[in-house]
């Protein structure tokens, strides 16, 4: 036991340095790595009943409202226009969440290794890291299976700083120089009222189609509407900076006390880790295929690469897209472009949590 | 096991499909957005961008009312 | 069930459009309207037990908190300094609470009309509308009338925006042009330290008087000295920022919650719609003629249209009464004057609020 | 019913009495007030007036601290 | 009854006057005044199950949550240059909690005064006010004598705003001219690497020695760690003003609310305040004692006023040390080495509260 | 009653044990941190201090403005 804790506070550690040197996922994995440490810490109790993690778990994680609030913040923070100039870039966000049911079969396969068991509900946890988007990925756990949700929460985040480390090989190896060269289209220009009646139009989609997303989505379209909205500025800088700082705080600090050793050290975690990365490739070939097919199908064309930032993990995603295709041109700027298939990632893993709830919740 | 198996698979299906037919709804419905209500001519794009950074809008609007101010003054 | 439903989205969507078009309120509004859809969206549960919505009302509505951090606010962000300057337009801020008390007997009679009917408990909630004042009515209504509370605060909110509407055409019914002509005197300036006293003298008095009025009077006078003390301007700040912003989105999507259809749907909202109106009608009809009253009594002159910014509705009310003065003559500027009634009638609803939780609560 | 209403209508005489009453204490209370802590000289007031308005006197400190600093790199 | 309810109103106008008049600790002493008002005022109920403060009070204090935050801010805020850059400064910092355990004995010791009568738990809550330190006391005292909070906590207020009262007596008697003049070597540059290692050296020193001291050495330390990684800038922002902020008005407003007659108008009161005195002469003489001491066995002149500054009241102390200083040498400048024993008082008086923890909670 | 200033004085004992045991260790911890992770050249320092303190920077730009305005004042 004594070990197991001694353990887990080094890995709270790792998860400390890889966010101060290696900048992975600082404003998370920080909390979390600290969060970590100091649930490891025997007979301080603090997540324990009456403990101060445990309160800010229970408020916070337990009820959905953090990963919400987060998404409040999120909305507001996130510009549309390049996906409303190029609503085409709504399916390469599709397709890549082909990682995150690849990863769900994946995780159910597992199941025939000795010692691995994962539910169903446990397994469409994991399988939500495929979304590559950390609210989306801690509130579906917090529902669907919380025992998992410390693992969830710091593959997810892992993963996301590894997008520069895992995208590339995928991506070349899918495309070749010439695919890569391809020069997108200027965007259109989309008008204000374009902007502010988005969010609505999405939330009303999502009533009538998946209402069981609407918690997600419809925080993120609050955020968007208060952001381009133009009349409630107070509200929206609310949103992008107080509420999304405090809460950051607070959620990673709840999730790294979720990083116990029990909880952690086991063969689950390492399932987890492995289904993770797998979810990754998956969602970036997934992606980059559906965009090599539209390439063949559109009379636009359409750069391949793009499809890799599909998988949201913003705004990282967006920038390895922009580095390969400068690499390949080094006039091919793709970096606007990507960040349409960017932000549709970010609605379709909502969507897609949306519908493992409604099925497996 | 295989059960389970067969579940997953047919959350897959399910799941893809309805994550596709979402998003090409939606792909749809901005397309009609868009083409019905145009971005207009420039120089309404301006502010509209200042607004989106409204720290920057709040100082550019202290500073155009400060020269608003001077060129008031200095006009009487 | 599902027709009520999609009626309630609409009427969500309208505040949503009035908000952002027409900029009615638009920092409530629009929080409200957007709760108002994310309710009524089936299957959604957001505002079942469990649900985000639920829980933001639990924790701010249903405890009375919320209202009272916007009044902390608000205590934060205004500046006595014209009710200081001229005292006598406290009694200004008086008369038109006579608009709630009217409106109290007009609940009452109301239901003399078959269908209607409303408990002493509603009537009062209803009638603070006419205090033209948003957390007081969300207040007394979560106390008194929580099943009222969607419509009073969309009514409140609403005839405050709709404050340059209504007003003028009473304001001029009422006063000759010779008397719209008048012209004020310089206001006093006021030194530093009855800034500073002011707000414990208020307290002390509330203590003294009218207890049941603390916690709202009390809010609002700790905002005051935490702005005018000088010594805190940390807490000022975060209470006109932090605090009023957030607790703004999280207090208008509460309130939104509440527009269920079975809540909304009846014809108690139509009396609660028509007596809103009544009540902001008779409250600017009292302070006119109050001001035209004090006008012929008192030997400083007394421009009548400063009655009208007694309801409070800050500063819309004062705005239209600097309007109404310039349109009459156009050297004559009201603005600062009309400030003095306008916040003694914030302070005169929330004692108005305070006997009503004391003769009905 | 006819009772409510006798109930609303006192509510309404003892209501805007007391509303009345508390505003003219208040009245009397805030006239003596200012009698007894009047403002004094007008330099006092200008620092007052800036503290009031937090923002504002934290952008005039700013401002002039940029002014001051212009200034005294020019004149070196 | 009555009379002891208008006694305390006066308690905490008394406060709000020393607050906005003389300076005295206005962030807290302010709101702790006008909480003292507030939670007095018969029949307003604000301090009653379902009242503002109770809710307050039962949310932020009795689970320790508010003045964990506090320190999590104070971390945030706290640079530990001066103490990395002369380590021996953290044995002023040890020997000046000498009050805190001196005062220990002198509560017990009060038990032979008629009336008096403190129990062990109540003893180690009184004597945390040697600590100098708000949150400490306040943390320590809603877990060990939360029904002495509120007198407790105006103490630790009161005599760290008049430390530079009660300081330099004693730090004259117990030096001589000569002694007052030294002065210190300039302090080494202490790289970021260091300070990015100190918050985390200290945890897990924390985890090892003291587990039960985690908490609040756990949430300055996080804090510090926000600050110096330099990679979560918004999250150390937040954490040194949002939070901070709003959580010291809350805190204050709770404080206050304990200041009800029957628990702070008794002679328990009468000795806390003058325990508090004795913990803060005897924590100075202890700190300036034992900087004579190391003066003496140190290569390395020391100054022995540095030894006042390790009761932390942070920068209080460390300014009360470098006017002392000025005033025996014009020239000897001792701010930056006194924040060195003031900001490890902070770091030793957090220990103190685990070892009472620890042994007596 | 004895038997509790037996307690008193036993805690304190342990007390002042512990802070100082605590504290010297840490004492050594970081003269060996810093010893290990020394401070470089200096111009890296500059940056970083003034990025880590925020309000610091603030408090200088008011501190530097009012030291300006008063010199530019006794001046005139
Ligand atoms: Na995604
Ligand atoms: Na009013
Ligand atoms: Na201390």
């Amino acid at each position: 036991m004594q070990w197991g804790m001694l353990l887990m506070i080094a890995v709270g550690a790792l998860l400390i340095y890889l966010a101060i040197r290696h900048k992975f996922e600082p404003l998370l994995l920080l909390p979390i790595g600290f969060g970590a440490i100091l649930t490891n810490i025997p007979l301080a109790g603090m997540s324990d009943a009456g403990g101060m993690l445990y309160y800010i778990y229970e408020v916070g994680i337990s009820t959905g409202v953090f990963p919400l609030l987060i998404f409040l913040g999120v909305g507001a923070m996130t510009d549309f226009s390049a996906v409303l100039g190029n609503p085409k870039m709504f399916i390469l966000g599709a397709a890549a969440q082909f990682g995150i049911f690849a990863t769900l079969i994946g995780a159910i396969a597992l199941n025939w290794v000795p010692g691995m068991s994962f539910t169903l509900e446990q397994a469409a946890a994991i399988a939500i890291i495929g979304g590559a988007d950390g609210p989306t990925a801690i509130y579906l756990s917090s529902q669907l299976a919380p025992e998992l949700l410390g693992a969830i929460a710091v593959a997810a985040y892992s993963y996301m700083a590894l997008v520069p480390v895992i995208q590339p090989p995928i991506m070349r190896l899918l495309t070749s120089k010439a695919e890569r060269q391809i020069k997108m289209e200027q965007l259109k220009p989309v008008s204000k009222k374009a902007k502010i009646l988005f969010p609505l139009m999405v939330l009303i989609l999502t009533a009538l189609l998946l209402p069981t997303a609407t918690p997600l989505v419809g925080m993120l379209c609050l955020g968007n509407l208060l952001r381009e909205s133009g009349v409630v500025e107070r509200l929206s800088n609310a949103a992008q900076n107080e509420i999304i700082n405090v809460v950051t705080i607070f959620l990673g600090l709840a999730v790294g006390a979720q990083l116990s050793a029990t909880s952690f050290l086991n063969v689950q975690t390492l399932g987890i880790l492995l289904l993770g990365a797998v979810a990754f490739v998956i969602g970036t070939a997934a992606g980059v295929l559906m965009a090599k097919l539209m390439n063949v199908l559109s009379k636009d064309p359409i750069n391949p690469l793009l499809g890799a930032a599909g998988v949201s993990a913003v705004p990282m995603a967006a920038r390895v897209v922009n580095k390969e295709g400068l690499a390949a041109n080094p006039q091919n700027f793709l970096l606007m472009h990507a960040m349409g298939p960017n932000v549709a990632g970010v609605l379709g893993s909502a969507v897609a949590a949306g519908i493992l709830l409604a099925l497996v919740g | 096991m295989t059960s389970m198996l067969l579940d997953a698979v047919t959350l897959m299906l399910i799941g893809m499909a309805t994550v596709f037919c979402f998003l090409l709804v939606l792909t749809g419905c901005v397309s009609l957005l868009t083409r019905m209500a145009p971005e207009q001519a420039s120089p309404a794009k301006q502010p509209q961008s200042a607004g989106n950074s409204p720290n920057s809008a709040h100082m550019a609007a202290i500073a155009s009312a400060v020269a608003q101010y001077r060129k008031s003054r200095h006009s009487n």
